[in-house]
């Protein structure tokens, strides 16, 4: 055999079902019930008015820095919505979508993005990790989650989310890796929304698809229509049973588009073109569900009117909160407070007694996650 | 400080086709804290490099550049994320020299934004240079203005070995000075007495040094007590000669860092003059520096990064031992 | 050393069904220490996983298993390897419990060989336990003998939080000692007075601290002065009571260590004595320790790790300062 | 288009020209000039030679632990012959074979061994990086290397090994994607030896190939039966005129097998069976090439000796080198001498003039990389 070909063990696919105008692939349509499909669609439209909202908070420096989620609704709960709850999800830092599906509270996300730790827990009972801001770094720890899940014979299936960009990181790589040789019940979703800041995809890698990196892990990758929540969905659901079933992990890449700024601090006018965010406008993944529920008949009165009570209710409450107690800062780093900790914490509080200004200074100053804008705006 | 540095950068690339920049968003962006502002567009895509998302591989292909010949200036977005590449400086850019017995060295350069104070969420808040310093191969170097800034990363550039180069995200655009346009160098591994007094010395660095200069002038006014203040400007190798000789004429100290207390920069000097001035000492030398905690969220960031009212406690508490 | 590791980590699985192995070579190969010798056989892939050549994944992984409640004891193969995935351990293994309010914290065990003296080439001899004590969150362990090994490695196990467990190389099969076969714990955080003395305080831990004691039979011998010698065991949190306690009644100290010496895990000691101690001091608290400079190759590893004859020499400077 | 499959870009082929009874595929035999295959033969038998005198100098205590080659001749000459001195060689720590051919001296390599930073020293007009020990690290080096080769208009090819085990390492996946996006002059030289240490390739990947990873980063794989000099050679020169030509980097998987223990302190009995090894030396790189050659009339007397004669002479001077000056520990931290370091060498040139032992404890120490024997035995 001098040079032959290896036939190669999987093959990338393309998944579509719902294009831009609504137009379905009744055939690839996934058998969703009525009710199935009003709540996802309660949830985009919750999420994109949330995001919104939130972009004015920060504007009127009631919140710091954020990552905006305009444009990838579909990918996050047509994915999330998979998931039950005794599953993980492990978010990185752009997954307000997957989050408020998963039963954090409102205004816990606008605690945490304005500087509260308190903001960054879980509840008793939820399977998720908190917002992990370090890019890719998050991915193990949900492959070790599917690996503890295995190991104890729990039927629970993790699903992690990252980006483009975080598919050059070593933990990327070293994730998948390990997944791929324990087979365990991991999915993973790639949104790829064409930057990484200001980095294009082609200057990111120069594999064609993102899907077709899990073949050097030994599973299947599919590209998936990332502005098309049926599809987002079919591919889910695909990938979760097959998690479920034992048959190891699957990695989603969703093509979708950042709408809005990388995060507040940013100005994507420095690095793409108007043009370009218009034509992804038109493939808004809301407007797209929304004209495919029209036809169906499903969509319901003041929808957003009800939603926006919602997020108004819980911005009202995040705003009545109490002001952080500083001494908390050292409850939480060992279990026991070691003896030179004790000592910090009453000289702290000696301070507090003695007038120190606890909180933060009322300066509107808007910070990173990208950051030039802290300091000269 | 942001227009000094992207002069330095400037001059730097104009003077030594030898001279590159590689990091995430240096390029089209200029960068996140737009220190890189405009280069991809005077110097281009080969020279200004948009790297992919990977520090260990922005560190590691520029030691491999480096190794060619060429004078990469790196920039890690955050020193936050320098962990993920911190086996290459460990392994690689420190221990070149040495494992080819100066056959090869590394002249590199690593910019990255750090410190606290600009209401940023967790990894973009820390202080990290302890852990640089400890590593023998680096230096480590951390300007506290515009004009220093310049003038020691101009002198980093020059460098023929690994320079990691601190840049305090709260100095980029609050702290303003003249910066000569003719090129100006500052010696590496020399530190600045910026302020005269024999009563005690305020050690400091980076953003901390305007927090020392403050505890300086409340002690000249309301004490009548003349503070010694040094700006460390290069953390190692550490200008103990300048340390221990001011602490002999004060017989006290102070020093200021936002790092965590425990086994940071602050340990060393305090160390370093005991066994340089112990005869002259007066009282225990003090450490101001953030708790021994992880980041507690810019809410609680205030009480823990050390401000001028901390340094003046601790001043008067070793003045008055 | 190594039985009583070997010991320490099957008595806790078979305790714990929550507690697994996972490492390079950890598996079928017993571990290129011989530790996990036989733990394979007994409790199978599963539980001793023999993981890819990943470091970052090994801590990332196991931090993804210990979030759901389980006891991973990661084994990095040598600590100069550890750069690898010192993100993992700075980023998250630390911080978790701070992240989440206490809803999620991290017991996890990461065992690494370390220290020199065994002809060992780069990246096998180094000393990297500053790093780690500079870090908020995690704990820093270091036995100096097969018994007090075997017992806070249980501690480890048990412990809640993230443990970075070194264990000295040259120590492994040079040092032999009884062990018990009944479990038991020696608490983290706690140093050992290992000999009482009052003219002199040596600290030291690892392999360091036959190195001390050697020095303090030799002033016993030829001087008639009784040093007291400390074991620290755990570096961080670091015991300051049992120290400045000593040194109070002492007046004089010399610590021992065998990585580098600036910004060194002794200055953190130091500059803890002289702040818990400063009035009872009588001469400078010296540092016995590695020079400032990369691996020098084995062939020159003698002159560059601490002996007892530079112990001495410093104790006997101390002593008649 | 609903679910579609999207063609992919390369496929993985393997390549094998000379059997291991030493048959030959006349179609693919390369035109190699008979004094090419002479020279290529003599190196096989002098890295075959000093791989088994090493290790007898470790069993005697002569030098210290090292990574024998033995097997991997045919992956490493068949690779590094394809490059001119001009180009560059970035070794990891099991290259003896690949740096001899460079014109590493021989007592150079063994005074590394025997742990003198002076064996670490590349010539003056040697275009190599010394032996990396931390797996992966280096090939991020290469990577950079052959960016400043490219951004100086240098017509330099930059050619780097690592083993199946490295694969797995965040720094290999982030080099190769770098070097995809930059599409620079360099090739990957996999030698998948089967085993990481204890750890065999199955437990090191799941993927079915390591040549398909390069697909992941948008360039060529091609996995070649590495103990057949004459398709690593073939295999190789394509790679190293495509990098030439300005197409890119290539990965190279050579299918080959460490015969001997991972290194001087590893005990390969407690891992791997008899049987494996016997089957592999079975198509040992080096008889498969003398029977190639033997019929090609093309084997010259008495090499061995001759060989042999070579090695004798390096060892020779190996032992008669002064033994290490301890005070140039400082000479190559930094290029100047900072005030700390001054003193600390005063004061270890002190402790010398006092009497101090300069040089090692002459004990038959036997020590890691792997290193369970260090200490007992
Ligand atoms: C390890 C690390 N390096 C750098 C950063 C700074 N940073 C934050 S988001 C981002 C881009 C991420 O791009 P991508 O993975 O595509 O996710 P997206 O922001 O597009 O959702 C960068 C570079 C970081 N958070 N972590
Ligand atoms: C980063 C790192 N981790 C661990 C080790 C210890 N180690 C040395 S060689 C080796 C196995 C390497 O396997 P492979 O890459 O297949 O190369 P081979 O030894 O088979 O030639 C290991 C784990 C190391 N040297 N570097
Ligand atoms: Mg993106
Ligand atoms: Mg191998």
């Amino acid at each position: 055999m001098p040079r032959t070909r290896l036939e190669p063990r999987f093959q990338v696919e393309y998944l579509s079902i719902l294009d831009s105008e609504g137009n379905l692939d009744a055939a690839l349509e996934p058998d969703l019930p009525d009710a199935d499909l009003k709540r996802l669609y309660h949830w985009m439209v919750l999420a994109r008015r949330l995001d919104e909202r939130m972009v004015r908070l920060q504007r009127q420096g009631r919140i710091g820095t954020f990552a905006p989620i305009k444009g990838q609704e579909a990918s996050q709960l047509g994915t999330v919505a998979c998931l039950s709850p005794t599953d993980w999800m492990v978010p990185s830092f752009r997954e307000t979508a997957a989050m408020i599906w998963r039963g954090w509270p409102i205004e816990k996300l606008l605690l945490f993005f304005s500087g509260h730790l308190e903001g960054g827990q879980p509840a008793p009972d939820q399977h998720d990790l908190p917002i992990t801001i370090p890019v890719a770094t998050q991915i193990p720890h949900a492959v070790g989650l599917a690996y503890a899940a295995q190991y104890r014979g729990d039927d629970a299936v993790v699903m992690t989310y990252f980006g483009d960009g975080a598919t050059s990181e070593g933990d990327f790589h070293e994730a998948l890796n390990f997944a791929g040789v324990w087979h365990v019940p991991v999915v993973f979703v790639c949104q790829n929304n064409q930057w990484a800041i200001s980095v294009p995809l082609k200057k990111q890698t120069h594999s064609r698809t993102i899907a077709e990196k899990a073949h050097a892990y030994g599973f299947p990758g599919i590209q998936v229509d990332g502005n098309d929540v049926l599809a987002v969905y079919a591919a889910a659901r695909e990938a979760v049973e097959r998690a479920r079933r034992g048959d190891g992990p699957t990695l989603i890449e969703c093509v979708t588009y950042r709408l809005g700024v990388h995060t507040t601090a940013d100005d994507p006018t420095k690095y793409r073109s108007a043009e370009e965010v218009a034509e992804w406008e038109r493939k808004d993944p809301l407007t797209r569900f929304t004209a495919y529920l029209q036809k169906r008949n499903l969509l319901e009165e003041g929808l957003e009117d009800r939603v926006d009570a919602e997020i108004a209710e819980a911005v009202a409450r995040f705003e009545a909160l109490p002001p952080a107690d500083a001494l908390t800062m050292f409850d939480h780093v060992y279990a026991e407070l070691p003896p030179h900790l004790r000592a910090q914490r009453e000289s702290l509080a000696q301070r507090l007694r003695d007038g120190a200004p606890a909180g933060e200074e009322t300066r509107p100053a808007s910070p990173p996650m990208r950051g030039q804008r802290t300091t000269d705006r | 400080m942001v227009k000094a540095l992207n002069l330095a950068l400037r001059q730097e690339m104009e003077r030594d086709a030898d001279v590159l920049v590689i990091g995430e968003d240096v390029g089209v962006d200029g960068g996140v804290f737009r220190v890189t502002e405009d280069l991809h567009r005077t110097f281009g895509g080969r020279r200004v490099i948009d790297s992919p998302l990977a520090e260990a591989a922005i560190v590691g292909t520029s030691i491999g550049m480096a190794l060619y010949g060429l004078r990469p200036v790196c920039e890690i977005q955050f020193s936050g994320f320098a962990f993920q590449c911190f086996h290459q400086f460990e392994n690689h850019a420190a221990r070149y020299r040495m494992r080819t017995q100066g056959r090869f060295h590394v002249p590199l350069v690593v910019r990255m934004p750090f410190g606290g104070g600009v209401r940023a969420l967790e990894h973009h808040s820390e202080s990290e240079e302890q852990f640089y310093a400890h590593v023998p191969g680096l230096k480590m170097v951390i300007p506290s203005g515009p004009r220093n800034a310049r003038a020691l990363l101009l002198s980093a550039i020059r460098d023929p070995d690994p320079v990691i180069f601190f840049e305090h995200k709260a100095l980029y655009h609050a702290s303003r000075e003249e910066v000569p346009e003719e090129p100006e160098t500052l010696p590496l591994g020399q530190a600045q007495v910026v302020r005269e007094g024999s009563a005690i010395t305020l050690i400091a660095y980076g953003a901390m040094l305007r927090v020392a200069q403050e505890a300086a002038e409340t002690l000249a006014r309301d004490d009548r007590v003349e503070a010694e203040v040094i700006d460390l400007l290069t953390i190692s190798p550490l200008d103990r000669e300048t340390i221990v000789g001011s602490v002999t004429k004060t017989g006290r100290a102070v020093i200021v860092h936002e790092a965590p207390r425990s086994f940071g920069a602050g340990a060393e000097i305090a160390a370093s003059i005991m066994e340089g001035a112990f005869l002259s000492l007066e009282a225990p030398i003090r450490r101001v520096a953030a708790y021994d905690v992880p980041f507690v969220g810019f809410a609680r960031e205030r009480v823990n990064v050390p401000d001028a009212a901390r340094v003046l406690a601790a001043a008067r508490e070793t003045l008055s031992y």
